[in-house]
């Protein structure tokens, strides 16, 4: 069975969802990381801040009703859910760099066995700037990254990311479609496997070294 | 003291060479008017402070277009191809800052402090050549204050005094940049009599405040 | 998760030997029912943070007076003679920090900076140990952060998720604190439904909040 | 003609309400510093910082209508004008150390030659604590010293300063019911003679050195 890019956008996010706790304050990147907001297992209260200067991120608006003031860190038009409260830039950063924030889930470009991630330039060809990518990194409990495993074939999972850095040994998890890896001390531990995926797949479509251990988890559709 | 001026007025405050602030994060909470105003005037060669450089035909990516800038210190310009293109071409100095930093270096100037050590960047080519420190076990990176001669903002009610109460999303970096400029001039919404906003939820106290414009519906 | 507790449950969170702010200037916007709470369980040994020590009679000054704290960072004893006496005699080691530095110490901590670079107490004796600094022909000093296990803060209206809306002065050191601490109680004037509070005049967001008592009018 | 007590310090008061100009945003200490707000010329619109939290301080509020949570930074109720606006303490000393405030009116135990200052703590007798006042020094653009001459006789205006310091050269300017004296780079200048007062006075009063130009101006009740 083959996956669509959506289906796969969406294993991917589904299974992203299942890392956020109850009571988890969580800042989704842009993109793929925005889809995991809708799969928030039943019973799971979590609050989204978005570094543009609100906690308390709700659904996208019904068309027409959107409010010109209200936008999310991509300028889109974005709700507030009740109980969310806005606040300045400075304040903002505060609460990413204080600690305050549980869990990032951000996008890569690069990502490497010592947790090294790279996903703001690619020198001379594409340079969008960092926005909030630096600050979050070095700031949230616990940072992961969720992308498709490769990139027209190509493993972003490396060795050494050999694009310039967004930060150093802050990655703690990446989610692909094919396998969810923890970044540890020893290096990167395959965990589970995505669907209709195997050990050799994913180790096929890896650079760096992967550890597998005994026991190795699937998740699903 | 007269702060109520005419948007003409308040460009001419805005001259060749100066560093200027821009409220606003994509285009939310921008002074959008002011903007169009300076696209007119066409002043030049001007160090930008702002989050990013907006969209090409909206808020302060349409400066970058008409080429009003030859430095910048920005987080993000991904949406706004003519800024990587000055900037890939040598017409414009792109100064790439973390979006927390920036925020910070702004606060900082405006709070007369004389800079922070800050985690963001560690390992990055971000750190090169600033310094450095070890606290308590944690690297940083030094960042130094970072202020302007003008700053425009932008906020929906503000009163005959100054003070600007500012909504939702489009407060962002306006109160900061608001403590960080010589001159700040702020494009209001509404303009409202003195003592009908909140004094406990004003975002920008009168005192910040030299000009104010807008308030046409 | 449950927010509103008891006030009995609240002070349980403080143990004998903690770092402790408490929110509040003078007495105005301190949390004193959960300072008469703590005079009466009379936990011990514990580290002051806090804008001064109020008056014998009033607010964190009675803690003062039944002798709960060993080290103190306050910016101000002059109103209760108590703090004095127990300075003098050697009983509780006073770090008299001036109060910008205080207030931006304890926002650099719950910000996750590594400090700051401050121009107030140059050439005096708060400069004693410090490292110093010259920034575009200025001295400043090095100050680091500082935090706490448990933040005791005061607020008019407090939603039932832990929005705080702050009333005039007695805003003060409450919001900084609320960043700044492990765990952070938040003594309510009056508990509110969600979504009563306009979310542009929030002062300390609800993920800042741990725990709400009070309520009773 | 002796002055009381209080005409002394309605005279001090007064004085120093003429340094301040119209747009103004002024923070006035404790006790004497306090009364200057009473003096302001008509036509002068000076607004006053209180550094725990608001600008537009009005006066004392009449009995019976004190709010509680409206003080000053003495503690004491106070009154916010129209258009007045309240912030917390990281923001209060942002806008004082951030070279807002144009003007501040402190007292004195100590001021000497260089513009040092010294009135938060007389070792092993009374230590009050610096408060805000070493940030306001440091940070308004014109530190104003009111007090009265002499301690009981000894002066107070020094050569140099035995108390531990405030502030070193921050003091612009001195308003005593005997003199006006500008802190230069020169020294101390006398600039203007109190009611009563001779330059004889002002100097047998004062421990430093008095630089007396040729033209001295006067200043009264």
């Amino acid at each position: 069975m083959t996956l669509d890019k959506n289906q796969v956008k969406a294993v991917i996010a589904k299974r992203v969802a299942q890392e956020l706790h109850d009571g988890d304050l969580v800042n989704l990147g842009i993109g793929l990381p925005t889809m995991v907001a809708n799969f928030i297992p039943e019973g799971v209260d979590v609050t989204f801040q978005s570094e543009n200067g609100l906690v308390g991120l709700g659904p996208a608006p019904e068309e027409g009703k959107e409010e010109k003031d209200l936008t999310n860190a991509g300028g889109q038009p974005v709700t507030l859910l009740p109980g969310g409260a806005y606040f300045d830039s400075a304040t903002s950063f505060g609460i990413i760099r204080g600690g305050h924030v549980d869990a990032t889930v951000l996008g890569a470009l690069q990502v490497d066995e010592k947790g090294n991630l790279a996903n703001w330039k690619i020198p001379g060809k594409m340079v969008p700037g960092m926005g909030g990518a630096m600050d979050l990194t070095v700031g949230a409990k616990k940072v992961i990254i969720s992308m498709v495993h490769t990139q027209k074939g190509a493993p972003k999972i490396l060795k050494d990311c050999n694009l310039p850095l967004t930060a150093k040994n802050q990655v703690n998890l990446i989610v692909t479609e094919m396998a969810v890896i923890e970044v540890t001390d020893k290096g990167l531990v395959l965990k589970e496997l995505g669907p209709d995926t195997t050990v050799e797949d994913v180790k096929a479509a890896t650079e760096a070294e992967l550890i597998i251990p005994e026991k190795i988890g699937n998740f699903g559709l | 003291m007269k702060k109520i001026i005419t948007m003409d007025e308040a460009v001419d405050k805005i001259e060749d060479g100066m560093t200027i602030m821009v409220g606003g994060f994509l285009g939310c909470g921008s002074p959008d008017k002011i903007i169009d105003k300076l696209v007119e005037k066409g002043v030049k060669n001007l160090t930008l402070i702002c989050n990013d450089t907006g969209f090409p035909e909206i808020s302060v990516g349409k400066m970058v277009v008409s080429k009003q800038f030859s430095k910048m210190y920005v987080s993000h310009i991904g949406t706004n191809r003519e800024t990587g293109r000055q900037m890939n071409e040598g017409e414009t100095e792109v100064n790439l800052v973390p979006q927390g930093t920036l925020a910070e270096q702004i606060r900082c100037a405006g709070c007369g402090l004389g800079g922070f050590f800050t985690p963001t960047g560690v390992g990055t080519e971000v750190e090169d050549d600033k310094d450095k420190k070890v606290i308590d076990g944690v690297t940083y990176i030094y960042e130094k204050p970072l202020k302007a001669d003008v700053a425009i903002i932008k906020g929906l009610k503000v009163d005959k005094k100054g003070n600007v109460y500012y909504n939702q999303t489009a407060r962002n970096f306006n109160p900061i940049m608001a403590m960080a400029a010589e001159t700040v001039i702020v494009e209001a919404e509404e303009i409202v009599e003195v003592g009908e906003l909140d004094p406990n939820c004003v975002g920008t106290p009168h005192i910040f405040v030299n000009y104010i414009v807008g308030g046409e519906k």
